[in-house]
């Protein structure tokens, strides 16, 4: 994986060791979800599709970081990962993984769907693409209300090739809008390798073309994404546009659960896995630098489990939503009273 | 009452929502610099500064912000230019705005408007002449609207704007530079209520849009024929007022639901198919469609008239839903 | 007669085809590396090379590169490795693809097929589980054809592949593993015919993808109380086989129009609509539409399920068409 | 007008007289088809809507001085000059206008919709940005049929900013095809100022994006024109795959006939007519060069007059279509005969 070091003011580096045992403390609350849901739908507790963040979780991480609930998130089909270091709860997300009342969309979204709008993260979403242009509404929200607050989109490499890309960073550069598009270049869009899809090299190639800045990190370091973020959000907080950001990553388990992934090697995968572990990666460097020990690393294994064992006890004990709630949320107003005067 | 154009109605409609909350704001193609093809845009850029602005041709952008503008606290309104281009943005259409509020169960409301101008005028051919609600008629959570008068123009927008929901807009070309009586004073007109232009006995035409007008011509010349015919005109298309347009075809007993898009797979075969469905047993003929040939509306004035359903066609189907020889 | 798969029976539709034409190539994403979500594409690699591609998440540039293949000299095939993608390519089907031959006067013919699973299948949720011919069935130009059967799979997506115009071919993600039936010897489906996959004296049901084989178990437990249904199999969706539907219901003089889209603004509004105009002295009931409840399909399998129209639906709609109590 | 003069093979200089004049011919025959419809438009003669190509000749000359026949296009809503210079029968042309049965759509299409898919002109269209696709589709077939045809993609300053242009360009990318896509930047996109919608310096700052070259040129000198399109239409016919040329123009007429252009000064209009009129600007070249003299320069405005009123008379002459043939074209057969088998 090739990385492009850019240079960001450096402000990992001053963070206070509970902000970086924090981001640590996500990236395991991501993995550990996501470890449980891959089993948990193996075993047919969770229908519909599912697609896992593991490998990923520093870029979630390192930008989420940076933002406060009320900026705005947007997020893929692979989105469980942006939702937990957005803020969102574990036990609600999984009860929607199940199909449950207790979900955040009421059990009417699944894992494609996930999202929790109180915290800024604005869904998930099923069209590869779909979220580019919402992340810029909001941005552009923020604009016209004269708030401070900042969008950030995520995508993948794959979702770089959609229309819906261009048109979005075209409009976001030429009104300076608050958004920070942030690519999550795990290699593959779905059994395509980057290196087929993409004509650029680096998804940030295409920033030049809408007259902003772009950059690739190494996306697997979260202090390296942190630092991109903060730059570049910071940037946009003060009006200064738009920004994009690619992180370069590795999708370590299949596409979705169930992939038969015979687009590729297991030595490739066991590569990434031994070498490029994020959290492997970042414990490391915690260790080294004295924020971390063995002791304090089980810890928040163990708590991480807990707090994931509690979610699915709270999804499993949660009830299926009544059959006719199916025909509630379509509208502001329920079906049967159509509001005739609007005041 | 005072009377002023379609397009001033809009613009009021505009002018009037924009001063009353600041979160309504308005965008699209050429709208700011010469206000709007239509003039439908004139004056607000004074007025309104940035909250009005022109967009780059990036009709996904348009629609896609939209809803992320309206999940996040205001109430977009959007121009589409002509409806035609509606496909551009069919996917933003379709399976974000009409779907989000489901699919996430109701987690933010998705007050939004897309304006947009359809119909048949001056030979603008198979692109710029379209009536596409019937593209939109399959998906859930939208709602549809269309005036037919200066009047229902600035109700219904005004309405639409407040709805707490996405609405598609379509204002026919032809209507802009037409005038008609227009309140001095505030109101709204309802969405999701049809309203009878013209009480009749004989047959019900249920029609909209720049048709409505068409049809009452017909109908007053049938009058003189004896013919007495009632004229629902819907404003509302999704979902359409069915209790209007049932107790009137149960009171008629004969109905012709007639628009400009193309019959086939339009807005005329829910209606009719609804009518039969609901209001079978008192149906004394089937209901009849009236409608575009089923092409795309060609350039040359004799082909584009062939096409387009003309008042004659009307006619014809009223003569036929009282089974008299045409 | 042999038993192969749905999925293997378009396989070797595009196979022969591939063979017999070398202007027939294939493309969509992520169907050479392994082989299509549903192993739909599974070994053409091997055999025809770079006729048939992987691309990348570009639906506007898979449908619009159709057109341009198709005006000069090849036949494509695309695949929209979910139908619910349509929408994002919806201009170039629309506005393109629909109008090109007609606005140009006949210039070219379009020889191309859009190929777009659909269907509810696995809790797949709001965006990928639609069944969307109900958006395109307003758009005069565009052909839909919809198999039920691995026979239908193969014979449809050959004729398909020869006719000279652009047709949208809807294969049901849940007939894909499906076995039934297919000759050996090469053989056609006709494009514009339905088929009668079930004679009966008392109701006609109108149906066509997945919902056949519901509708045909429906029939036979209704037989056992003397119900004798009649189950017509569209095959083509647009235009519709209108003589072989007139026929039947001026026979049975019920009918009942099913299918898994949403039933307000589905093709079930213009087959009942066309129904009720042109066979209404014949009616006993009015025609009835069963099809999929007005939202996005939701994700929970009990939701889904109460969404999804069952066969117990479709029993009720004939009880009723029959003036049976339910 | 910024332009950037990019370094190509000289070969229009090369090129004998004859050739030079037919460039110039070609121009002319533009201006004046372009002049009488604006004149025919007024006075109520041609209905519809109608985007006059006066001011930008320079661009489909040089640019189609390179194809073939069996070579292709897309053109947009302004393609007079399009299917002029890829040798479109202004007689035909005309009765389209007029809407006449002799005209090229039958009557079906008008000026939006002119096309000549003979001689490989394969339309205007009236969606700004719908022709990206069909070019690159177009190519593709030249690629699976193995054929050495190239297709050439006209765009305004406009449609660059659809996403068309973002999946059209990387699909072409990727595959090497043989499609070189031609930028007429214009400076305005109906009202709306190129500096205001393009959030690029160029247009051709996009090219990057997709790992292809792109080059800006005068537009207005169908010299450069022609050496930039001969290079990079050469390299595609050779399988060196897409490149993106932005030719720098200015739209003198209205974006329609019957504009009122309040976005932009009479003053501006006058300059540019003055000082960068392609014609004019050609003419003095070729008188330098001693190619043309001033009779000779006559000559081909007379010729083209002639040309011109004859393709008017012709449509006037020409009978409109039957009502009833409005039911016929949508399909390759007849809507009375729907085949039933396909063989
Ligand atoms: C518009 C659209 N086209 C195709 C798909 C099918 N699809 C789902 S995920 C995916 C791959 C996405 O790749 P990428 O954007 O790189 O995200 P990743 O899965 O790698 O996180 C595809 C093709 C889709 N959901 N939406
Ligand atoms: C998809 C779409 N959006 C909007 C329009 C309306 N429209 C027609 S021409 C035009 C401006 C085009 O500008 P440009 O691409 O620069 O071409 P030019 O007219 O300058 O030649 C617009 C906005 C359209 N026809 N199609
Ligand atoms: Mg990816
Ligand atoms: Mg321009």
């Amino acid at each position: 994986m090739e990385s492009t070091q850019a240079v960001f003011p450096e402000r990992y580096i001053a963070l206070p060791s509970e902000r970086k045992m924090e981001l640590l403390r996500t990236m395991i609350r991501i993995r550990t979800f996501e470890t449980k849901v891959e089993e948990l739908f193996l075993n047919k507790k969770i229908p519909g599709f599912v697609h896992l963040y593991i490998g990923e979780e520093a870029i979630a991480t390192g930008v989420m970081a940076n933002l406060g609930k009320e900026d705005w998130i947007t997020s893929t089909h692979r989105g469980h990962g942006h939702a937990i270091a957005k803020g969102a709860q574990t036990a609600r997300m999984m009860a929607e993984l199940f199909g449950r009342k207790t979900g955040y969309c009421k059990g009417k979204g699944g894992s494609m769907h996930i999202a929790d709008f109180s915290v800024g993260m604005l869904g998930a979403n099923g069209v590869v693409g779909g979220g580019f242009n919402i992340a810029v509404g909001a941005a552009l929200s923020a604009q016209i209300r004269r708030t401070n607050q900042v969008a950030v989109c995520f995508f993948g490499d794959g979702a770089s090739n959609r229309g819906t890309f261009h048109e979005a960073l075209n409009l976001a550069a030429i009104w300076k809008l608050p958004v920070l598009f942030v690519n999550e270049n795990n290699q593959y869009a779905s059994t395509t390798p980057v290196s087929y899809g993409l004509s650029a090299q680096h998804v940030a190639d295409r920033a030049k073309g809408y007259g902003i800045e772009g950059y690739t990190v190494d996306g697997n370091d979260v202090r390296q994404v942190y630092d991109a973020a903060s730059y570049l959000i910071g940037r946009a907080r003060e009006g200064k546009g738009p920004a994009l950001l690619e992180c370069l990553t590795y999708r370590v388990k299949g596409h979705y659960v169930g992939d038969p992934e015979k687009y590729r090697t297991r030595e490739e995968v066991q590569k990434m896995v031994n070498e490029r572990d994020p959290i492997k990666l970042f414990s490391k460097v915690l260790m080294e630098e004295g924020t971390l020990n063995d002791a304090g690393l089980a810890k928040l294994y163990a708590e991480a489990e807990e707090e994931i064992l509690a979610a699915v006890a709270f999804a499993e004990s949660s009830p299926y939503p009544e059959p006719e709630e199916a025909l509630e949320d379509l509208f502001s107003f329920s079906p049967k009273e159509f509001p005739e005067v609007i005041a | 009452m005072r009377t002023i154009t379609f397009s001033e109605a809009t613009l009021e409609a505009m002018r009037e929502e924009m001063r009353r909350d600041p979160t309504v704001f308005v965008y699209g193609e050429d709208i700011v610099r010469q206000g709007g093809i239509f003039g439908q845009f004139k004056g607000l850029p004074e007025e309104f500064g940035d909250r009005i602005r022109d967009v780059p041709i990036s009709e996904t952008a348009i629609v896609g912000a939209a809803l992320g503008a309206a999940l996040t606290g205001t109430r977009p309104v959007a121009d589409m230019h002509f409806a035609d281009f509606i496909g551009v943005a069919f996917d933003e259409l379709a399976n974000q705005i009409a779907k989000n509020r489901y699919m996430f169960g109701g987690q933010a409301n998705i007050p939004l408007v897309i304006r947009a101008p359809d119909g048949i005028i001056n030979q603008a051919a198979a692109q710029h002449s379209q009536s596409v609600e019937g593209w939109l008629q399959n998906i859930p959570g939208l709602i549809i609207v269309a005036p037919s008068s200066p009047a229902t123009a600035k109700g219904l927008l005004k309405s639409a704007i407040r709805l707490n929901d996405p609405v598609i807009y379509f204002e026919h070309k032809v209507l802009y530079p037409q005038k008609g009586p227009v309140p001095e004073e505030e109101y709204l007109t309802p969405i999701g209520k049809a309203e009878i232009r013209r009480p009749g006995r004989d047959v019900t035409i249920v029609t909209y849009s720049l048709m409505v007008q068409k049809c009452e011509e017909v109908a007053t010349e049938l009058a003189s024929e004896g013919i007495d015919v009632e004229i629902i005109d819907l404003l509302t298309l999704k979902p359409f007022d069915r209790a209007t347009v049932l107790e009137s075809v149960k009171k008629t007993h004969r109905c012709v639901v007639a628009h400009e898009a193309v019959v086939t797979g339009g807005l005329g075969a829910e209606i009719a198919a609804t009518i039969q469905e609901q209001a079978f047993w008192w149906l004394d003929a089937p209901v009849l469609r009236v409608g575009a040939k089923n092409v795309p509306i060609p350039f040359s004035p004799v082909l584009e008239k062939f096409v387009a359903p003309q008042k004659d066609d009307v006619r014809r189907a009223v003569y036929r839903v009282l089974h008299r020889e045409v």
